[in-house]
């Protein structure tokens, strides 16, 4: 409940959220980074950085540039590692911050032994799988460009852990509301989308790449229209809930997610430019909800009225 | 340490109190040229907690205007040149060079605009032992993120900076660094200012004494691995601030890496921007 | 030959070209409309409005639409029909003025036929298929979603031209590269893209898609990382040439795109910004390589220095 | 018709001639707030080869500064309010209200910087016939539009300008008509200034007189709708301007399309601005 009286909460996969705006992961480190900009109370929760079994300490600089309202990224695999996750990050987060932990790996047998770590620890009220890794096997495609890899990964996490599943789905396909079927069909609670878009951008001066990676991902305003293109699609194929990721910067953005089908959104890049962002995100939506005479941001999800084909 | 007018304090103090970061709305009070290629943009800050020497803060001139502007997106790091105390805050003033969207469209805020800011952010340079001698090495804009330390090294010390600049239009800040009274020698690669010579030569010179001496220096990557190799032959400890490229400012992007001798890599943002130079893997910086 | 001495010509797939300046289909009319601002010999030439078999009027309005650094659009496929193009915009075009001729419609044979009446037309100098279309019988899935009818559809207009072919291609897709083998093994002479990304933009006060036809195409420089991606993913599969388009605005960004592996580029969106924009780009492209010490601009073609793996 | 101070040219003048289109880097000379909601721009325009009233231009805030942006990307189209001949062009008035992140940039443009202009775009008004009296009724932006039609018809047509606006403070340009020695009839929702009213209760009344009338009318949508209805049920020729959103201005994108009565879509760019207000499917418009 906001202050407004509009009835914020709402039910994501079975997670309870205070309000449907998360942080994404990878952009909201391990939590409290941030403390010191926001209350991670005033929010739904956030989703933490990514982790693999080992730590790992991702690609070489520059890891990063910029793109015509975008952001590019090549961090690769950089995280603690599960276990010191737990040891060491998950302690420090101040009580009542709903958290959710992500996995991602290079094997499917690997994610799914970081989804049994993760699994039924007390402080983590669920799980994303970060299916827009590549897959070594697979010759180096996302887990989620392929249907059957995507059914056989998370087939396997939902084996790895009881609680609430989430898979993050990759952009760069060319059905996304197929993937999130396979998703449904294995069992996942709910999908997560969009990871990044694959990109790239080129220094004219030196002739290669600007990341030292080559490829990099495309994050901020720039996908956005994309990606709530694909959450409708998604929105259109499923019943399990949808989290919505990609460009989202204001309320006004994150109720167009809502709209178009999302139960809840991940604000990424846009913690960059303002760490208190998700903050007035999640108060713009009470007032967005009052303003327009909704008791529930619950009642606005897929209330878009699409015209008919 | 809080925010001051220019009173020094001594430099072990600097280290020890951490100013926990804000995010604000500040007030552009004035903007103006420099002369030379700089720029000197004073903003006035609520509720800053006060800086370090080293610090920085992240900038965002398109975000607030009437028109937010999503291109150019991400906030600019910039130095926090020095603040000063006023009621309820601070004003804080920013040294720069239009190098290209984002300083350009940050030359474009005008008095009675706002600029969103995110800072103080990073470590401060680690204060130099009771008894050395201090030689600041900077170039580019390098320059600004050294005034403050400059400003509060204590005499005994007996600081000297080295500015190094291609021409004598592309220095900044002469003048501040002239007013605090410390010695300054310039180099320019075109001898317009100063020696002609890299400021890099300066170093090998002042180093030619004997006197215990801790050099600091920020500025163009291969003039800082430069120093360092200098100061390493010397056997002298250097302290590098680093100016990798930025997302967010605090950690959390993992965006400005850099790449440690000993494996792995350290974030500018967080761990420094100020490092040991013999731990930097300078073969591998972008 | 620029005036600066650097060679700018390049051959596209058997079209002679005097630089590799060319603008999209679909952003430069029928090309007479650009002649008050720029004379159509300063660039390597221009690929018409898509035609269809017969005229068609195309979508209710609202048809496009601003989002972050760049466009939506649902225009869909107004245009004057093959006929009409044929006797009376094509005599309108000035001589020396290098035209490519585009095609598009919802079936095959009905492509094949709108090629067959554009082939061997001598003001043509090549054909473009767009493959973005939405295919009928497929249930409404572009052609250049799916290889198998990306192929059939290849195939098809392949029989019904002798010349120059290029196929441009739908970003849409997980594999941008297996689409571009597929033109290749089909007898494509050349490959195009990318076209607009399926994209949404909701209206939060309206609560409906911003535009009449519910989902559009972005375009402009957000897409312009994506492009550049699929073009240098799509080079490294085939050895037809590739014609680049995707948010270019500047002659920079188009020397990109040849660096990535493109042979030619085509200009879209900018050209509504600045009428005159692909003859700055041609110029500027001249004086990039004689700055580079380049002889000639095909010197650039794929030179970009990719990180090894 | 070339580009003129306030001479009147004889109404059947100004379709004749064409003004061929230029895009131009135009200095801004000034761009003041209007008081009211109103702003103009004064623009000085390279080789601006004239206008006809009706006619309009495409202007692009943010490409031209130090820090180019491609947010927000379109242009934006913009009635030519009025142009003075200089030497080697014009300068070129523009009257403009602030309702988005466009025209929010379009106002930060200061004497000393550029804005790209792309213009005259569109066809000019139908001029009356000989012996019409004429009606010009304009609301929000759309009073702009109408101002040099105003300008240039000759008084045999008698012209009445009708204005309307939620307040008093949304009016602009009103000094403007009224300078021009024709009659201004005002109509706010609000009753803040003239009629308690809306501009199309003006209209009907005016049209209780019989005598031979023309309609000119530009403005929001639904207002210009009633128009059409007013004038339709007294059988009284009447034209409207739309104002489509564009992204070219110069029948390329084909966003502008604006539906028929008898089917099919016009270009708002290329075949209007002005229209007949019969031919306009008014339910299918946006
Ligand atoms: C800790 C720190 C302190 C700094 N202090 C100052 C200062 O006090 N005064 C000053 O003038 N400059 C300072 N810089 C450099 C300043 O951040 C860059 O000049 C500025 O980001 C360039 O932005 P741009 O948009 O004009 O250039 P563009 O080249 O258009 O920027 C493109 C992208 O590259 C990044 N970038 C480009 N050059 C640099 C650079 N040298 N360092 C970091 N990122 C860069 C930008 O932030 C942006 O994300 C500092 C940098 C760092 C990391
Ligand atoms: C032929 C013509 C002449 C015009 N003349 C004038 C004039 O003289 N003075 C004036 O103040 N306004 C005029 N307008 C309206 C003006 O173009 C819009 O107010 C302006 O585009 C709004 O841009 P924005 O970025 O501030 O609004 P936003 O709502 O942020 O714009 C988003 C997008 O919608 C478009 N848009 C929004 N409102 C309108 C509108 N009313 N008409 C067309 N496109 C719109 C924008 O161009 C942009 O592409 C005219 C419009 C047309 C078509
Ligand atoms: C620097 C950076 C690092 C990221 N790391 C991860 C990650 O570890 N795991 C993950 O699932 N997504 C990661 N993402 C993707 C974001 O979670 C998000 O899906 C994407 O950025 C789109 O949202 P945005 O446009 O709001 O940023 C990362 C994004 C950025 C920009
Ligand atoms: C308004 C509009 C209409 C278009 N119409 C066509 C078309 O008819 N045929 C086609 O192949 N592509 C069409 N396109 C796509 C462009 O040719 C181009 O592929 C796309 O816009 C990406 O390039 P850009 O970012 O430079 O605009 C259209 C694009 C726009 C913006
Ligand atoms: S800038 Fe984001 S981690 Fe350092
Ligand atoms: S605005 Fe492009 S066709 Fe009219």
């Amino acid at each position: 409940m906001s202050s407004a009286g509009v009835d914020t909460t709402v039910d994501l996969a079975g997670i309870p959220l205070r309000n449907p705006v998360l942080t994404a992961s990878g952009t909201f480190g391990y939590g409290t980074e941030f403390s010191p900009f926001l209350d991670l109370r005033r929010i739904g929760g956030f989703v933490a950085k990514s982790l693999t079994l080992e730590p790992r300490i991702g690609n070489p600089p520059p890891r990063i540039a910029e793109a015509p309202s975008a952001m590019l990224n090549a961090i690769s695999l950089e995280n603690v590692g599960v276990d010191e996750f737990i040891r060491t990050k998950l302690p420090a987060i101040p009580d009542g911050v709903t958290v959710i932990a992500s996995a991602f790996e290079t094997e499917i047998d690997r994610y799914a032994e970081v989804c049994a770590r993760l699994s039924g620890v007390p402080r983590i009220a669920g799980l994303e799988i970060n299916a827009s890794c590549p897959h070594v096997k697979s010759g180096g495609i996302e887990f989620g460009q392929d249907p059957a890899v995507l059914a056989r990964l998370v087939a396997s996490a939902r084996r790895a852990t009881t609680g609430p599943l989430l898979v993050k789905l990759s952009p760069n396909v060319t059905h996304i509301a197929e993937m999130a079927r396979v998703c449904e069909g294995e069992g996942a609670d709910g999908v997560s989308l969009i990871n990044a878009v694959q990109a790239l951008e080129i220094d004219t001066s030196t002739r290669r790449p600007v990341l030292a990676n080559g490829l990099g991902g495309l994050s901020g305003p720039a996908i956005r229209p994309i990606a709530l293109r694909m959450v409708w699609q998604a929105a259109q194929a499923i019943s399990i809930p949808i989290c919505g990721i990609g460009g989202i910067g204001s309320a006004e953005d994150a109720i167009k997610f809502l709209l178009a089908g999302a139960t809840a959104v991940q604000v990424g890049t846009a913690n960059y430019l303002h760490p208190a962002i998700a903050g007035e995100i999640s108060d713009g939506m009470a007032a967005y909800a009052e303003n327009h005479g909704y008791a529930r941001l619950a009642d606005l999800i897929g209330a878009l009225e699409f015209p008919a084909r | 340490m809080s925010t001051r007018m220019s009173s020094k304090v001594s430099s072990d103090q600097w280290d020890g109190a951490l100013h926990s970061p804000i995010r604000a709305v500040a007030d552009v009070v004035s903007n103006g040229d420099e002369g030379l290629s700089s720029r000197r943009l004073r903003l006035r800050v609520p509720d800053f907690p006060g800086f370090a020497p080293g610090q920085f803060a992240m900038l965002s001139p398109g975000s607030l205007p009437a028109a937010p502007r999503t291109d150019p997106l991400l906030p600019r790091p910039m130095a926090i040149y020095r603040s000063f105390e006023i009621a309820g805050g601070a004003e804080v003033e920013i040294l720069y060079k239009v190098t290209g969207r984002g300083t350009a469209l940050l030359a474009e805020a005008l008095p009675g605009q706002q600029v969103s800011i995110v800072g103080p952010l990073g470590r401060a340079f680690p204060p130099p032992e009771p008894r050395e001698r201090v030689l600041i090495v900077a170039g580019g804009t390098g320059i600004a993120s050294v005034f403050d330390l400059a400003a509060q090294i204590d005499s005994s010390h007996q600081p000297t900076v080295l500015l190094g600049a291609r021409t004598a239009g592309d220095l900044m800040a002469v003048d501040d660094f002239e007013s605090l009274g410390i010695e300054v020698q310039i180099a320019t690669d075109d001898g317009s200012r100063g020696t002609h010579a890299q400021v890099t030569g300066l170093l090998s010179e002042a180093l030619e004494s004997a006197a215990p001496t801790r050099v600091y220096t920020c500025g163009p990557t291969p003039m800082m691995h430069r120093c360092a190799q200098i100061c390493a032959q010397a056997q002298v400890p250097c302290v590098a601030a680093l100016e990798n490229h930025m997302a967010c400012g605090f950690g959390v992007c993992l965006g400005c890496a850099a790449p440690l001798v000993r494996g792995g890599y350290a974030l500018v943002c967080r761990d420094g921007p100020a490092f040991d130079a013999a731990s930097i893997d300078w073969e591998g910086l972008p």
